[in-house]
């Protein structure tokens, strides 16, 4: 069973799923709770089995889908997908076991099984075309979820999403099938399996012009400035479901592509678009957090705030040494849950009082203190307090990205102080003061189904914060293999100097593309 | 001065641009039939005169299924002609827009 | 000896953890005495781990686990209690002991009594790591623990707008101080590739200059924003909103030194750029003056013994910038002891007055209140550098460094300024406990604090009176880790004439303030004498119009940006150029669609259209293709290539 | 004296005409049945169809074979050219023929069903079509093109009603027209040539290193006029729109496929060896119309109200998506446009037979037009399943992966890609995204919009019967499962492509 275990994590949930339209409706959430748990032991069993002293791809299987275009059903993780996976698993189990009553309550359950089909299978994928297809159906869920339960706008909102990243993934998707035609010209077969592309040297010209296509379809994802505006109508008008799995899980995707694809195949021209990417991320960073400043709706504030983290990531993620992308992807992780539960709380007063300004409420620290308290805790692991969770990974990437420019790295870590800014002043109006406006005199505290949900992320936000090594050691030694490959692969001088070599990693066969063309 | 295959093919295309002018100007669908025939014969001279110059039958077939052609055309279009007439009383082309944008 | 480490740093957390099991519960006793016990625990462990210094023992140090590891990064939980963090341990938990349990009895009335002494011992848990780290990033660990405690204490009374407000100032300065220290971390790691206080020391000995001065520049930025010097220092005043016990140990005694605390542990890498370390000096030497200035004029109890802090705080960067890092550690020590003492003293007057904070409204209290009355004036005394008290060893002392590194202008600015110190403690004693009783105009009846309140008290009492003593011990025990300077005057008649002219010259200031403001003509300001409409106090009164400017020059334009960037940059640039492609394809389509008129006349005349558009292009290109030649020569008859 | 005419039957070859005879045999053999005894019941003759086209699928099965071991082969006075395209797109025509002709079997009555005629001149038709993609001599072509016309004209006209009678109308004026070029077009290629076989056209003009190459043009656009009009690439696209609205949903669907394949073999055929020639004209023109008719097309799909007719500018937009494989024209773009029309032959079909089952007798009061997007609103509420489905269509007609349609447009760019076309990649692929809307919008009706009020969902089945469920689930398995016949496809259409000489 182990040797299909990602083929069981990918689809059990959507099998799961076909199951659950015949379930009784009173009994759908219990299905669907247990599913997902199922799903969630199986995700561990997968971090249990995994060997975290390799550095490489475990779990790998390979089927052939279109042999005749090199086009494998080919999965695997190492340590950089394994914990998304597993994030995944988590949010999913713990979404719908604090789904609060919804119309329709059956679909959206089902809707979510399929979605954790495809969140599963983006991470798993080794082949590009497996990768695009998981990536564009996690597309179809999000619709749903966003367009049928979502607030006032919420169809504007879904089809901007859904548009405006697909028309990214278009582009994405152009650049993939040049990346297949080049490893078409290098060897005389078509294959779309990442690995094989790893070992693909490109000349850098080639390199500028995909790195830009994959980049347009990964940057709508993650998604960064200028092409950030669908993300706070998503979240806006998106149920508290959707906002937590959409900013706890899809927006990783981006991110995660960057260092699946971006930096071990084009290094070079990785190295070319650091800087430029470095500013926008910072970009990003500042003026986002004055976005957020703005708000008067505080799941704006969140939303916001999580462009601005992403910025955090996509800096680590150009470090380009293993410091800055462990980082990074620690911080994919602690962000999803961070952001994740910051509006799995969003949702809990929304569920009392039907708005979300900031401006109705005030005080609530009298009427809801354990809610008071969590939504502190989180607070204070979003603006990156030490021993939470997000502070290990804003640490190590902006350590990482500071070997490369210490004036952005300064830049960059404005983020700490903006990002204070924006979340103690949405803190402030929401908490603090005396309770001023009637209707919120009585509000109940967090009930025991909102717990159930909280209390693990709590647990999790300060455990991985105070111990990440479970988590940072298996990240640690593929982000190394992957530093080394680049370092390899690279052809400028430029490259060679900026991207680390690590000798102890592992030595990688070749292929030289540069007859190509 | 004698009559070459260039008079011919010049007839021709003078012809075929007198159909199409009839084809983009008239309005009712009868003489639209007419032009449209007027298309086809005027292609019909041509292929004839060539088939001549080149001593070949071909265009001299192709001319013949042309006319075949544009003789079962002309049954199927007036078979719609009738119809259409029936329901409405007119073959005026304007009022045959109910479909648009 | 390890054991007693884990019990100094974990028993604070334990406490902390047990309160906060109470915190949504109603006030119960039991959630303050037991913290409180705790911290006594972890005082003890502290003694011993003194004793076991002083006795020669041998540096304890102890990693207990990892923390990051990543690449060439390796960070572990690592604990050292060596000469320097024990003296700091000592302070903390000494300081704060006693505020525990001052506080059972300073929050007895208070709805949050659980919820504070969580926070409380939190904070105690903080500065432990601070400064018991031997590495920089648990410094850091420690750095922003306190940040968040101060948060939460400063902000304890949430109700209160001014409260908040402060705890959001004072965290958010605190990150921009705290951003300059992060990049000093990473200077640190990046060039000397480890993030350990001993060998990121001993591999600065190689490096640059300059990159040693970036490091020390960065990392002093740190400082600054937590021991609140100038520009950073607004946060501290405003912080005066917490409740007093938070302001004796946090804003006095212990967490605003952590800065000096840095420096001082910083020692061989600020030995290494001694221009950086006269920066900090005279910046330390302003800030002293600076802060005193304000305290002369301000009406509010509170800020006035912030303002004190402030100003010896410069006192002590003037001694770790001028490379006397014992001196200024030593005069830390000091100073949290008759600090913390002040406030507490502070906090029973409020109390006594039913939080009124401008002293100008008390008067005579010292009738009502003898004990009190004795050991804030106790506390102004060795505030002000009264031999044998505290302060005068350690202050003087720090006179003594600037006069021996022959820097005289820090000199004559430390003297003048310990002359304001003299002046507005005693203003302040002098208004609070002496002349006219001027709150019976607003009928309030002081009473003496609890009786166990005053005896927690006691301790830094004694400590203030007698901490002088131990000069030379302390001298002995932490100069086996830093710089063992001896500052001696060389003539012995300088020496004399220094320490006596600069004792006649306070005493002088403290009669001064006794014969201003201990007789009974003193009245409430109204905002009427001419005192009070001179430029120079308003300049004061209104610190130097520092907030202000904060506020209309960096709040506002800030608030003011970000409503610019949202509603105009991103709403309607940003999202409208994304929503404007896809109305101006939609638009395209509504435009264009009477192309489809529905008439078969046009349907057909499209079709010609098309058919005669493409004959023309087919008759240009035939042409252009058939007269190519002659097109080549008309072409490069014009010049075109 | 004349030599009598000799002709052995082994030459002629009689075989290659057995695929076109078994459908006409099948019409006559209806046509007498009805004049023998009339009235019988329709699905009678919709078994005979169904049983002749089957026939003919095992006659191309045959001609595969033989495809297969001995490559092209000529029949019939050399008149007959059976080689791979010829064969690939018959299976196209005739698979797609045998998803419809079932359609037929409707639980509302429908005028043209009762008529035996229908299916006559229905089988009538695909020979004609069969005709035209089995040869490459033009007089052929345009028998077959004619053959197969006239009687979709009438098909068209036989759904009695006002609206298919006008677009019966429109279709034929403008098909007449585009008769007229056709012949012209070929009349200009005789007088350059002297002959009317592709082949031999193409070997003429290389022989003369394209002297004429004006007329040539002349030539090529009176033919581009004639097959933009079939394939209805912008501005020649004008009648498709109407004439989809005004035929039943089943003949859209049908229309949108089999005629098009059937005029991209021709084009094929005539324009590539063109562009392999270094006609640059003909590829700057065809870049050109590739672009616009995507473009064009897409964004009038954008504003309509009715789904029928966004489907049929979709189709219009699909026609110019695949039309970039004959401006490619290298042989994994030539496999590409197989690829891509079979995939799209099973969801355009589908998704129009689900616009068929859901056609209701009459139109109701509140509804704009039979089809419109509000009819459509909550249906997941109150038809789920059929909602999902009709989604699936939606979602694959977008491009959305693992669905059918996603695999021919990933080879279609693949394509482009190699074949150096980066920027046409681009932009198909960006239309793709502005395809993405209206398809998304017909899904934002179904799944986001409440249910018109007193919709008890009957009205999406209205027309169901097994047959029709059974051809829909067809086309949604071959949909959702796309992925795995692929491979398979991809396979077999290379080789014979490849084969041809393509």
């Amino acid at each position: 069973m182990l040797d299909h275990i990602l083929s069981i994590l990918i689809f059990f949930p959507a099998l799961a799923a076909m199951f659950g339209f015949m379930i009784q409706k009173d009994s759908i959430r219990a299905y669907g709770v247990a599913v997902a748990t199922i799903e969630f032991v199986l995700s561990l069993w997968l971090w249990f089995a995994f060997d975290s002293n390799v550095s490489g791809m475990q779990f790998m299987e390979q089927l052939p889908l279109i042999p005749a275009f090199g086009i494998n059903y080919i999965l695997g993780v190492d340590g950089i997908s394994l914990f998304i996976i597993i994030l995944s698993a988590f949010f999913t189990m713990i979404g719908i076991a604090s789904l609060t009553d919804t119309k329709n309550v059956k679909n959206m359950i089902v809707t979510l099984l399929f979605l954790q089909m495809t969140m599963v299978g983006v991470f798993a994928a080794l082949d590009a075309i497996v990768f695009y297809i998981f990536w564009e159906l996690s597309l179809v869920p999000m619709l749903y979820i966003i367009g049928a339960w979502g607030g006032p706008l919420r169809v504007y909102a879904s089809v901007k999403f859904f548009l405006y990243t697909f028309a990214g993934s278009l582009v994405m998707l152009v650049g993939m099938l040049f990346m297949a035609y080049f490893y078409y010209q290098a060897t005389g077969m078509w294959s779309f399996a990442i690995l094989d592309w790893y070992r693909l040297i490109l000349p850098e010209t080639f390199q500028l012009w995909l790195f830009a296509a994959f980049f347009i379809g990964f940057a709508i994802k993650v998604p960064m400035f200028p092409f950030h505006t669908w993300l706070p109508y998503a979240h806006g008008q998106a149920p508290t479901i959707g906002s937590v799995i959409l900013a706890a899980i899809l927006l990783k995707m981006g991110t995660y592509a960057f260092i699946r694809f971006s930096l071990p195949m084009f290094p070079d021209a990785s190295v070319f678009f650091m800087f430029p990417i470095a500013i926008i991320a910072i970009i990003m960073i500042i003026y986002t957090a004055m976005v957020a400043y703005a708000q008067e709706d505080v799941k704006q504030v969140v939303a916001y705030s999580s462009v601005s983290h992403m910025g955090v990531i996509i800096i680590g993620t150009f470090a380009l040494n293993v410091e800055g992308i462990s980082g990074s992807i620690f911080l994919m992780i602690a962000h999803g849950v961070v952001s994740g539960a910051l509006f799995l709380l969003v949702g809990v007063i929304y569920d009392r009082r039907h708005t979300k300004m900031m401006s109705e409420f005030g005080g609530l620290a009298h009427v809801m203190p354990r809610y008071a308290t969590i939504f502190g805790l989180m607070l204070m692991a979003s603006v990156g307090m030490p021993l939470t969770i997000n502070f290990v990974g804003e640490f190590l990437s902006l350590l990482g990205f500071y070997q490369q420019s210490h004036i952005l790295t300064l830049l960059a870590g404005i983020a700490i102080v903006v990002g204070a800014i924006y979340m103690l002043a949405a803190y402030k109006k929401m908490f603090f003061g005396e309770v001023t406006n009637e209707k919120n005199s009585n509000l109940p505290d967090v009930n025991k189904r909102e717990l159930l949900a909280l209390i693990p992320l709590s647990i999790i936000t300060i455990w991985l914060g105070v111990y990440p090594k479970p988590v940072l050691e298996p990240i640690n030694n593929s982000v190394e293999s992957i530093v080394q490959l680049m370092h390899d692969k690279s052809i400028t001088q430029e490259a060679k100097s900026r991207i680390p070599n690590l000798v102890k990693g592992v030595e990688i066969s070749r292929t030289t593309a540069g007859e190509a063309h | 001065m004698e009559i070459g295959l260039n008079h011919y093919l010049v007839l021709s295309t003078i012809l075929f641009a007198i159909g199409l002018v009839g084809v983009m100007r008239r309005k009712n669908l009868l003489l639209l039939f007419f032009a449209t025939e007027i298309l086809l014969n005027s292609v019909n001279i041509a292929f004839a005169a060539i088939s001549h110059y080149y001593g070949d039958l071909t265009g001299q077939m192709f001319a013949f299924f042309v006319i075949a052609i544009a003789a079962s055309e002309v049954a199927v279009g007036l078979g719609l002609l009738i119809v259409w007439h029936k329901r409405h009383g007119k073959i005026d082309l304007d009022q045959m827009s109910t479909m648009k944008g | 000896m390890e054991i007693y480490l884990y019990l100094a740093l974990f028993s604070p957390l334990a406490g902390s953890l047990f309160a906060a099991l109470f915190g949504a519960s109603p006030r119960t006793k039991i959630a303050g005495i037991v913290p409180s016990f705790l911290l006594f625990v972890s005082f003890v462990s502290s003694t011993v781990l003194l004793t076991h210094i002083l006795s020669g023992g041998d540096i304890v140090q102890v990693e207990m686990m990892t923390w990051m590891a990543t690449g060439d990064l390796y960070i572990p939980f690592g604990f050292v209690v060596d000469q320097v963090s024990v003296t700091m341990m000592m302070v903390v938990t000494v300081v704060s002991t006693v505020v525990h349990i001052y506080s059972i009895g300073y929050m007895d009335h208070d709805k949050g009594f659980n919820r504070f002494f969580s926070y409380l011992s939190a904070f105690v848990f903080s500065m432990m790591v601070l400064v018991m780290s031997d590495n920089f990033a648990g410094l850091f660990i420690g750095w922003e623990g306190v940040g968040l405690c101060s948060w939460l204490l400063i902000g304890f009374w949430y109700h209160k707008e001014s409260a908040t407000w402060a705890a959001n100032e004072a965290f958010i300065m605190n990150r921009i101080a705290d951003l300059g220290m992060l990049i000093g971390i990473f200077l640190v790691y990046w060039n000397t590739g480890t993030l350990q206080y001993a060998e990121a020391f001993a591999a600065m000995g190689d490096l640059d200059t300059e990159i040693l001065t970036w490091m020390g520049i960065f990392l002093f930025i740190g400082a600054m924003g937590k021991s609140a010097q100038f520009p950073l220092h607004t946060w501290l005043a405003d912080a005066m909103e917490g409740p007093t016990p938070v302001s004796a140990l946090i804003h006095a005694a212990t967490m605003v030194t952590a800065g000096v605390y840095l420096v001082v542990r910083a020692n061989p890498l600020y030995d290494l750029i001694p221009h950086v370390g006269l920066f900090i000096a005279s910046l330390g030497a302003f800030v002293a003056l600076f802060a005193a200035s304000m305290a002369l004029v301000n009406r509010d109890m509170k800020r006035i013994i912030a303002y004190s802090t402030l100003s010896q705080l410069g006192y002590m960067f003037v001694a770790a910038g001028l490379g006397a890092y014992w001196v200024a550690l030593f005069h830390l020590m000091a100073h949290a002891f008759f600090k913390a003492l002040l406030f507490l003293g502070a906090g029973n007057v409020m109390h006594a007055m039913h939080d009124e904070l401008d002293p100008f409204k008390m008067g005579g209290l010292k009738k009502a209140m003898k004990w009190t009355f004795i050991m804030m004036t106790l506390a102004s005394v060795a505030l002000a550098g009264i031999y044998p008290f505290a302060g005068f060893f350690s202050k003087d002392l720090i006179l003594e460094v600037a006069m021996i590194e022959h820097h005289y202008i820090i000199y004559s600015v430390l003297l003048f300024t310990a002359g304001l110190t003299a002046f507005y403690s005693f203003r302040l004693v002098a208004l609070i406990f002496h002349g006219e009783e001027r709150y019976k105009l607003f009928g309030v009846h002081p009473h003496e604090a609890y009786k166990f309140m005053l005896i927690a008290m006691s301790p830094l009492l004694i400590l203030a009176i007698i901490a002088g003593s131990f000069k030379m011990t302390y001298f002995e025990m932490v100069t086996a880790v830093l710089p063992a300077t001896e500052y001696h005057v060389h003539s012995a008649v300088t020496y004399w004439i220094m320490t006596i002219g600069t004792q006649v010259f306070v005493i002088l200031a403290i009669a001064f303030a006794y014969k201003k403001y201990a007789n009974s003509s003193v009245q409430v300001p109204d905002g009427t004498s001419v005192m009070e409409n001179r430029f120079c106090y308003k300049v004061l009164s209104n610190q130097y119009y520092i907030p202000y400017f904060f506020e209309e020059y960096l709040v506002k334009p800030y608030r003011e940006l970000s409503t610019v960037f949202w509603k105009q940059v991103d709403l309607k640039v940003v999202d409208a150029t994304v929503d404007g492609i896809a109305k101006a394809i939609y638009g395209t389509g509504e435009k264009t669609r009477g192309m489809q008129s529905g008439n078969l006349s046009t349907m057909l005349k499209w079709m010609v259209a098309g058919t005669v558009a493409l004959l023309s292009l087919a008759v240009v290109f035939g042409l252009a293709v058939r007269y190519s030649g002659e097109i080549k020569t008309i072409l490069s008859g014009l010049g075109v290539q | 004296m004349l030599e009598p005419v000799n002709v052995s039957m082994e030459s002629l070859n009689l075989m290659t005409l057995a695929p076109m005879l078994i459908p006409i045999i099948g019409a006559l053999l209806i046509i007498v049945i009805d004049i023998i005894k009339g009235g019988l019941d329709k699905t009678l003759y919709v078994g005979l169809s169904l049983l002749f086209l089957l026939m003919d699928f095992g006659s191309l099965l045959e001609a595969s074979g033989v495809f297969a071991q001995s490559g092209t082969v000529m029949g019939v006075f050399d008149v007959m050219l059976i080689d791979g395209l010829a064969i690939l797109s018959q299976f196209i025509i005739v698979g797609a023929s045998m998803l419809f002709i079932p359609l037929a079997l409707t639980h509302n009555r429908f005028h043209e069903f009762s008529y035996p005629e229908f299916f006559a001149l229905f089988l009538f038709m695909i020979s004609g079509f069969q005709f035209m993609v089995a040869t490459d001599n033009l007089i052929l072509i345009f028998v077959g093109l004619e053959t197969a016309s006239l009687a979709l004209y009438t098909l068209i006209a036989m759904h009695n009603r006002d609206k298919s009678f006008e677009a019966a109308v429109k279709y034929f004026t403008m098909g007449a027209l585009a008769a007229g070029f056709y012949s012209f077009g070929s009349m200009v290629f005789y007088a350059l040539t002297g002959s009317v076989e592709i082949n031999q056209m193409a070997t003429v003009l290389a022989a003369n290193n394209y002297a004429d190459i004006g007329y040539v043009l002349v030539g090529v656009v009176f033919m581009l006029a004639s097959f933009g009009f079939k394939l209805s690439l912008v501005p020649f696209h004008t009648w498709a729109p109407d004439v989809y609205e005004g035929a039943s949903a089943a003949m859209a669907g049908f229309m949108s496929i089999v005629p098009k394949i059937a005029a991209f073999i021709v084009v094929m055929r005539l324009f590539e060896f063109l562009i392999h020639s270094g006609v640059v004209w003909l590829e700057i023109i065809l870049y050109i119309f590739v672009i616009v008719t995507m473009t064009a097309a897409n964004i009038w799909a954008l504003v309509q109200t009715d789904v029928k007719r966004m489907l049929a500018y979709s189709s219009v937009s699909h026609a110019g998506f695949v039309m970039a494989a004959i401006l490619i024209g290298t042989t994994q773009a030539n496999s590409a446009l197989f690829l891509y029309w079979a995939l799209f032959t099973f969801t355009n079909l589908g998704s129009f037979s689900m616009l068929w089952i859901s056609r209701q007798k009459h139109l109701p009061a509140h509804q704009a037009s039979d089809h419109s997007y509000d009819k459509f609103a909550g249906m997941i509420q109150t038809a789920p399943i059929a909602a999902v489905i009709m989604a699936l269509f939606m979602l694959s007609l977008a491009g959305i992966p693992p669905f059918a349609l996603f695999w021919g447009k990933l080879y279609m760019i693949s394509s482009a890609v190699t074949g150096g076309y980066t920027v046409l990649a681009l932009i198909m692929a960006l239309n793709s995204a502005i395809a993405g809307y209206y398809y998304l919008k017909l899904i934002i009706y179904m799944f986001m919009k409440e249910p018109v009020v007193g919709n008890d969902g009957h009205v999406y089945v209205a027309n169901s019967t097994l047959a029709l469920k059974s051809i829909i689930g067809f086309a949604a398995v071959g949909t959702i499962f796309a992925l795995v016949a692929v491979n398979p496809l991809l396979e077999f259409i290379t080789s014979f492509v490849y084969n041809s000489g393509y």
